[in-house]
């Protein structure tokens, strides 16, 4: 086949600058081929290099003691549980994907981020998801959402990992563009860590998976430009089809494999599969690579060189064998029934060399591809619309009128309603480790002896005692909107209070960066500046950041999303008598807030808690004034003493006060839990509040200043609650009693009522009824 | 009238239900297959006039019945 | 007591079965892999959830093909134990060693939740731990649990008290609401006209420790064991 | 050879597939739609010798294809 000469359009339509192009002809002494053109734009593109954030992710804290594999050195970061055991974790996104193909794209992320995991030699034991929509009034969003929803169920439930835990948020910022940020966790031993290294001079390249196809050709390109029609009509071409199925074989057969010690090194085909996959297990290793794409397995006839090396079909995995052991091997995949052949062969030039039908097709020097992609420090200025965000004020605004019909407004709206609807569609227990399962601050999940993948001959794995490990995925982008830096803080604060809630301490943090073009300096100052904000978040908690995923150009012609920094956090509890979950427990119980009711410090806004709050979205679709500040010395101080307490055994129930503030907190606090179909568990707490209600009763029950939490204790301890808070002289506040069939809250001046099946109807079913 | 409509994966598209079937048609014994495509098969019975029903139908498949992303649709009707 | 718990290319709640039988339970308990010839002298068989072939075609329609499955043929013939949990429930049913099918959700989404179980014939080898007016909470997991039989069929059932397991609500009652998937007559499990094969859609290995939630489903495996060691049930080969 | 395979619903069954595109069909204003049955359809190549084919397929459908509790089905084989 007749290769298209190089033009300036065709470079363009790579993403590659002319400066770029004069780089590559640098690195090769000559003009690229057209494959190698290919290449080049795959690797260089900022999904693949970084090369937008680069210089900003330096920024996080990527180290602590617990730390096996940092940031960076693999496809996922690995943190030490204890026992010799350890745990394997990331997050991806597939945004632009999904927005082209819900179901399919959805599906394929989930995979992905699979295939990460177990690539490194763990066994994947658990999925989180983070998701972001237009509103639900749009029927568009409607078939997003429902396709979204659907492509994660049927991968992961197929594949047999429990989808733990979450998020969803509505918001007009993601119509046309939605979210799509798949996190997964394995559990392996510390000497079961694989490498994506091509070592040994000789060694054998594998090819392990289902034949190559069109699918997805160059989605690491796509996924680095704006969201167009255009550009989404080309992936339109061959959309990516996910086979869970093939994945479960893939995975087992990988891990039994590994096993064996046959393998040299081991790398996933994600995006730019081949590509990729070559050049980064070469460049790892300092050695060379060679392959021979007629030995390929191919789906399409006639496919070019150019179409192999940059297919994005899914459940593909490279392999380096041990010379000598290629037997042991094949047996391996022959009993999975899986696909295989033996591609290439690791070199000692240090080039990634491709050849078709014994042509050179590609030539390049792995290193100068894989890492040495140009480096951009982008121009960032401040976004002309904060000025007005900064001068809102509550003058205009009158106290709230109507409480009761307040509160009800605020648990069916589909950013804080139950997400039922969503995770009753996941098998989030498969696996029997889900302690804690959707629906409480953070999920809880088991380790125990069949977590582990399988072992190898002569490794004796001494018994070890169940461990629990804690999921959360938090991030209100409207505080990230308002204010970047606070809202960058608070995605984390956020994430580490779930995990306090839940009785576990923080082990580490992955992130995924969703913004808009980063070529666009307010853009980008939103991105610098909650980047900043993430780090001393992560700083503040000892949660290092293990890796994590960029995604850039999310946007629409109306516009950019809000910025999501979406922050994933990952912690342990010590032992099982300290899981705790956030709904009341007993009749009689004290109800306690370990915090304020109002941040007198917050001298930011001054706005109470509602800068940015739901309250203002809901009642006055004023989405704006400056978000409550993140005090995360005292946030941290909070976190310890609720620690303390849940070890000390008081704790019955604990829940953090975000979105809805106080109000929605208690009231989630007396609904959230189920004991069945169709059957929750109300029961009814109440409150007086009046010695508090001072100021503005918006703010008093909706506003949402940071480091509170709503607790539950038994009347008996309710002064060595208080004496743990005065050690620490930080405030507890008694709120009220637990039980009844009701929600009342006594104020200054009424006593406001709430019928919990009412409150629980209207929170439970919200979104069904959004999607009838 | 009864319109029949079938809705198959497109060829480019990967289409993992028909090579696992294939598969399985293989094991059981069953020869000279070269491949097998899994799709969908609808069948709609209506009342109307015979051009407004085509018309009708060629447009539920465009944006109901198929998902022109990844399939492609074929359909017949029977007066 | 040793169980055989039966491994498809893609079957996911092998593990979870195995756990409960051995570290739960304290039997003796193994894999076995859906191309071997033996059950190698099991005294029962758990036939384990998942998505066998990707249920892909059917659910359990091309799992049932598998050479383990002549061996459990056998096994069920002469009289030997086999309980189909979830995927494994379509198997057997796909097989012909229980009467029906499995169909899609009627609410066409895949459920994942708790749900409370009446057991509607206390004295078989499933059941017989089972107090007569407990009910089980067990979650579900599944896209195509919908119990169908034609009416003939059923009418035979009922003769045969070959229904097990009904889904209710939490005081009882075999409702509408309390009917996850559809079923007919909200049937959550059966088992065949001698009493020696049943499967159920909810997942009982998921719901036998407290720790995650519920232990009610113990009562069906300890009801295996009860049996087997009360009457003189066949080894398998 | 190709051999087109339709798999349906047996009228007993109930098919919510059928009803859901009903309603949306009626939703997004089609009329005069009496029924809709969901059912599969099938693709398969093979070669060799035309009457063995027809009695494979029909064997594969009785056996693998289809679900004769839940399903019929029907088939056709172009030369
Ligand atoms: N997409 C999802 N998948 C699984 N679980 C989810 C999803 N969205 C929300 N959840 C679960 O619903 C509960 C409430 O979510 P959220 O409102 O984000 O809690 P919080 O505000 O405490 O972080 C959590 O247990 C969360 O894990
Ligand atoms: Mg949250």
């Amino acid at each position: 086949m007749a290769e298209p000469a190089i033009t300036p359009e065709l470079i363009q339509k790579h993403n590659l600058t002319p400066d770029e192009y004069a780089r590559i002809k640098d690195i090769l002494g000559r003009d690229p081929g057209y494959t190698e053109l290919g290449i080049f734009s795959v690797m260089w593109s900022e999904h693949c290099s970084y090369k937008n954030t680069r210089p900003l992710l330096k920024g996080f804290p990527t180290k602590s003691p617990r730390i096996l594999v940092g940031a960076g050195e693999e496809n996922a970061g690995i943190i030490d549980i204890g026992d010799g055991l350890a745990i394997a974790f990331k997050i991806e996104s597939h945004n632009h994907p999904s927005a082209v193909e819900p179901f399919q794209g959805a599906a394929t992320g989930v995979g992905g981020i699979i295939r990460d995991i177990f690539t490194m030699g763990a066994r994947p034991v658990a999925a989180l998801n983070s998701l972001r929509f237009g509103e639900l009034t749009s029927p568009e969003v409607r078939r997003l959402f429902s396709g979204v929803v659907s492509g994660i169920a049927h991968y992961g439930n197929c594949f047999g990992i429990p989808t733990i835990a979450g998020e969803v948020y509505f918001d007009k910022s993601y119509e046309g563009n939605p979210l799509v940020n798949a996190f997964c966790l394995g559990v392996l031993r510390h000497d079961q860590i694989a490498r994506g290294a091509a070592k040994g001079i000789g060694n054998p390249v594998f090819y392990v998976g289902p034949a190559t196809g069109r699918d997805g050709l160059a989605g690491a390109a796509f996924a680095s430009q704006d969201l167009t029609e255009e550009s989404a009509e080309q992936q339109r071409g061959a959309v990516q089809v996910g086979d869970p199925f093939m994945e479960k074989l893939v995975m087992e057969a990988c891990l039994e494999l590994l096993a064996t010690g046959a393998v040299a090194g081991i790398q996933d085909m994600g995006a730019a599969g081949l590509t990729c996959s070559t050049c980064e297990t070469a460049a790892r290793a300092g050695t060379g690579i060679e392959i021979e794409l007629n030995k390929v397995p191919q789906r399409a006839p006639h496919m070019s060189s150019y179409e192999i090396m940059l297919s994005e079909s899914q459940e593909r995995m490279l392999i380096i064998v041990q010379k000598g052991r290629e037997a042991e091997v094949q047996k391996i995949f022959d009993k999975w029934d899986l696909p295989w052949a033996e591609i290439g062969v690791v070199t000692d030039t240090s080039r990634m060399v491709v050849k078709h039908g014994g042509k050179v097709v590609a030539d390049i020097p792995a290193k100068k591809l894989a890492d040495e992609a140009p480096i951009y420090n982008r121009d960032s200025r401040e976004p002309s619309y904060l000025q007005k965000v900064k001068s809102f004020t509550l003058d205009q605004t009158a106290d709230v009128k109507d409480p009761v019909e307040a509160l009800k407004l605020l648990l069916a709206w589909p950013s804080i309603a139950s997400k039922n609807w969503v995770y009753r569609q996941y098998d989030h227990m498969v696996r029997d480790n889900s302690i804690v399962c959707p629906g409480s601050d953070a999920a809880v999940l088991r380790i125990k002896a069949d977590s582990i993948p399988p072992l190898s001959e002569g490794m004796i794995q001494t018994a070890f005692e169940d461990k629990y490990i804690a999921f959360t995925v938090d991030c209100n982008a409207t505080y990230v909107y308002l204010d970047p830096y606070e809202g960058g803080k608070i995605a984390v604060a956020e994430a580490a209070r779930n995990l306090a809630c839940a009785g576990a301490v923080p082990l580490g943090t992955t992130d995924n960066l969703n913004f808009g073009n980063p070529h666009n300096p307010e853009l980008f100052y939103q991105l610098r500046r909650s980047v900043e904000g993430l780090a001393e978040g992560c700083r503040a908690f000892n949660a290092p950041v293990t890796g994590g995923n960029v995604s850039l150009y999310n946007q629409n012609p109306n516009g950019p999303i809000d910025p999501t920094p979406t922050v994933a956090m990952v912690g342990i509890i010590e032992k099982k008598e300290h899981i705790t979950t956030q709904w009341f427990k007993d009749e009689g119980d004290i109800i306690l807030l370990l915090g304020d009711i109002i941040d007198k410090q917050d001298t930011l806004g001054g706005l109470g808690g509602l800068g940015g709050s739901a309250y203002l979205q809901v009642l006055f679709s004023q989405k704006t004034g400056t978000p409550p500040r993140c005090d995360l010395v005292r946030e941290k101080a909070i976190h310890d003493l609720l620690r303390s307490m849940i070890f000390a055994g008081i704790v019955k129930s604990a829940h953090d006060c975000s979105e809805g503030g106080l109000a929605v907190a208690i009231a989630e606090s007396c609904i959230s839990q189920q004991i069945g179909r169709d059957t929750p568990r109300l029961i009814g707490a109440n409150l007086d509040l009046s010695a508090y209600d001072i100021g503005r009763k918006d703010q008093l029950m909706f506003g949402e200043a940071q480091g509170r939490i709503v607790l539950s204790v038994s009347a008996q301890n309710l002064d060595k609650a208080i004496r743990l808070a005065k050690e620490k002289d930080l405030p507890l506040l008694e709120l009220g009693r637990v039980g009844g069939s009701q929600l009342t809250f006594r104020t200054r001046d009424s006593v406001l009522k709430w019928e919990l099946s009412e409150l629980h109807d209207l929170w439970w079913n919200a979104i069904a009824r959004a999607m009838k | 009238m009864k319109a029949k409509i079938t809705v198959t994966p497109k060829k480019a598209v990967l289409d993992p239900q028909g090579k696992t079937v294939q598969n399985a048609l293989e094991q059981m014994g069953y020869q000279g297959i070269q491949a097998v495509h899994v799709g969908k098969y609808l069948e709609i019975e209506l009342q109307g006039d015979l051009e407004k029903a085509r018309r009708q139908i060629d447009d539920a498949c465009r944006k109901l019945l198929s998902n022109p992303v990844i399939e492609d649709y074929h359909f017949e009707i029977e007066p | 007591m040793n169980f055989a718990v039966l491994q498809f290319p893609a079957s996911n709640c092998d593990q979870d079965a195995l756990h409960v039988v051995r570290d739960v339970l304290g039997h003796t308990g193994r894999m076995v892999w859906h191309k071997d010839n033996s059950l190698g002298g099991a005294d029962a068989v758990i036939v384990p959830g998942g998505f066998s072939y990707g249920d892909y075609l059917r659910t359990g329609a091309i799992a049932r093909f598998s050479p383990i499955m002549q061996q459990v043929q056998q096994f069920a013939a002469n009289g030997g134990p086999v309980l189909g949990i979830c995927n494994g429930f379509q198997i057997l049913c796909e097989a012909g060693l229980l009467p029906g099918a499995l169909v899609r959700n009627r609410s066409l989404q895949f459920r994942c939740e708790q749900v409370f179980l009446k057991t509607t014939n206390s004295n078989t080898i499933f059941t017989c731990e089972i107090p007569p007016e407990k009910l089980l909470r067990v979650p579900i997991a599944h896209g195509e649990g919908c119990f169908f039989a034609d009416e003939e069929t059923l009418k035979k059932m009922r003769q045969n008290q070959q229904i097990l397991w009904q889904y209710v609500d939490a005081s009882g009652n075999a409702t509408e609401q309390a009917n996850p998937n559809g079923s007919v007559q909200n049937i959550a499990g059966i088992s065949n006209e001698k009493g020696n094969v049943a499967g159920l859609m909810p997942h009982p290995e998921r719901a036998s420790e407290p720790l995650l939630g519920s232990a009610d489903g113990r009562l069906i495996f300890e009801s295996m064991v009860h049996a087997l060691a009360t009457r003189s049930v066949k080894k398998s080969a």
